[in-house]
């Protein structure tokens, strides 16, 4: 599994998959890179609280990096009905399924 | 398999508390015993008021999380540096500087940070938010 | 007199900022001081028709936007372009500049406060 | 010619009330009538609470405008909404809410908006401090 | 002197010039371009706080925006002492200035 | 146990968040919890020697990192060609990431906190 993963000296050679949170529609330009560019292939990332609006304002945006990144995109469908807005991608989440997802992932990350 | 939350964003700031709420009682409600304890860190401590008074339109954010711990007897931490600082204290702290009050809000705990690493340690995974 | 801009650039859902300064918008008119509100970033969510926030998301501050005309609150700015809402399900109070004016607009009021 | 400064970001999260602090000292200093009034409001008003404890080794920031005020006879305004709602409350207030505690130091008052209002129209010019 | 300005519909005709306080290093990206966009020929930046890095980090951006927007750039004294880092360009002011500056600018706007 | 990455990306004198972030790598590191730091954007300006703060500034954190050996966290990392700082005037404890190390580092911990 880890045999051409590019390892830094920590000594870890396993990249962990993870869950990416997300509750920001605009992070500081630098950070903004910082976590796209963290994505690994298999990650996952949940929009949440105002990060939700990425899914809207940003729809191209996420749509690319989803297909770049190979990452699955998540949000909840109660952030959903609260702005009372619809994204024509990603997956909506029950409150429920919020925390399975959470619970399941390997590592989780909250930007 | 149990996990910590770790809330770190401020009640006024951030949708850190109201968020982890609605993650608290989802997860309680699918399995009761899957949360070991809350760690309130940075400005996230401010939630432990016991003087804040919230319009009454509005959520009582405070006494939401009094509720939680009440009713699943789940310890809600708040780091007590973090706290002090920020005027959240226990009747114990408000002795030690000489203050006349106190303003820690019943359920919440002040803990040093070794709390966190215990939970951290006890726990399959930290779950913050922020 | 001065007339005031209050900027409102955060979400009605994720701090009290956007509430706090509608507040301050209100008073201002209350008090008689000319103002004028412009709107954009997360805070754009305050103009959706449908939105059904959870005590948790917040207050709904939606429905206070028909009654700023009352406290004589006539201009609401936002950018053209700039506004990813559907205008057909969206409040309709609303002024959309382009971008030169949206530019020059904070040049033209002694104060500007952003929440 | 004489000033309001308008202060908004809390004293934790930013550095609002320590820049204020740099700007009202140096003005006084010049022209000791030039700021009228400061006025607190978002997360600014916790620079009210007489109980926040800073560590020893840390300047004691609701100290330093204490001293300001004492000095120079300077009001230090904390919108009452806003204080209320973060658990910064004085006697009358504490009584009101039926609450045993009250938070709010010495030197700082609970008013409304119009307060800022009044400054706005009697002082050239706000300066804000985020 | 208000001739060929543009003017929105709130009936101001003269575009006031103003001291424009930047006390992030960092702006939410929509938020830095609303900024720099809104700046006016003869306008004053003042840095603070983190926004004093921004005469380091982004030394080449912020000496275009001089040029380009004919503005003036300001920054404290204290604060290049507190970070120990000198910016090659720009005004440094005693907090003494600091205060003439604020005082004397027609209008304050602080980002 | 869990390796933890602490990140630094504010500035040490901007709010509390440096130092918190720094007192829990201080703690992980007393319980024997194996922690690396990184640092980033304003946050690099920790690195600094000439710092000369004031007391409103706040505290100079820059001389706990000579310490942090003794707490046996020896990996300070920073993104190559991303600093802005003089490397003759600045703590020389760094390890610089170039970019793809710097990018995957953020998936090799178990637990990442950001301050």
């Amino acid at each position: 599994m880890a045999d051409n993963v590019f390892t830094i000296p920590t000594g870890f050679s396993v990249l962990i998959m993870r869950l990416h949170q997300i509750n920001q529609l605009d992070y500081p330009a630098s950070l903004e890179t910082t976590w796209q560019n963290s994505l690994q292939a298999g990650d996952q990332v949940l929009l949440i609280e105002d990060g939700f609006l990425k899914s809207i304002q940003y729809a191209e945006k996420m749509q690319t990096l989803i297909k770049e990144k190979e990452i699955t995109l998540y949000y909840l469908q109660s952030d959903a009905a609260a702005y009372g807005l619809s994204p024509t991608f990603g997956i909506a989440l029950t409150d429920e399924e919020w925390v399975e997802l959470t619970f399941a992932a390997e590592a989780n990350i909250s930007w | 398999m149990q996990y910590t939350l770790l809330i770190t964003g401020s009640p006024y700031h951030s949708k850190a508390c109201h968020t982890a709420l609605r993650f608290i009682r989802a997860a309680l409600n699918k399995s009761p015993d899957s949360i070991k304890g809350v760690f309130f860190y940075e400005d996230a401590v401010l939630i432990g008021s016991q003087v804040a008074q919230p319009p009454r339109d509005e959520i009582n954010l405070t006494q939401a999380w009094q509720e939680i711990a009440e009713q699943h007897n789940i310890p809600l931490y708040l780091c007590i540096a973090a706290a002090v600082r920020r005027g959240i204290i226990n009747e114990g702290e408000s002795r030690r500087y000489e203050l006349e009050q106190h303003t820690l809000a019943e359920y919440f705990q002040l803990e040093g940070l070794g709390t966190l690493v215990d939970l951290m340690n006890t726990t399959n995974k930290i779950i913050q938010f922020r | 007199m001065k007339h005031t801009l209050i900027h409102l650039n955060t979400s009605p859902y994720s701090s009290l900022a956007c509430k706090e300064g509608l507040d301050l918008a209100l008073v201002l008119a209350t008090f008689e001081q000319p103002v004028d509100l412009c709107l954009s970033g997360a805070a754009l969510a305050l103009l959706s028709d449908t939105q059904q926030p959870t005590a948790e998301h917040g207050k709904n501050l939606h429905k206070l936007l028909a009654g700023l005309e009352f406290y004589d609150i006539e201009n609401v700015y936002i950018e053209k372009n700039h506004s990813w809402l559907d205008s057909t399900t969206s409040w309709q109070g609303v002024t959309p500049l382009d971008s030169t004016e949206w530019q020059t607009m904070f040049s033209q009021y002694q104060q500007v406060f952003r929440f």
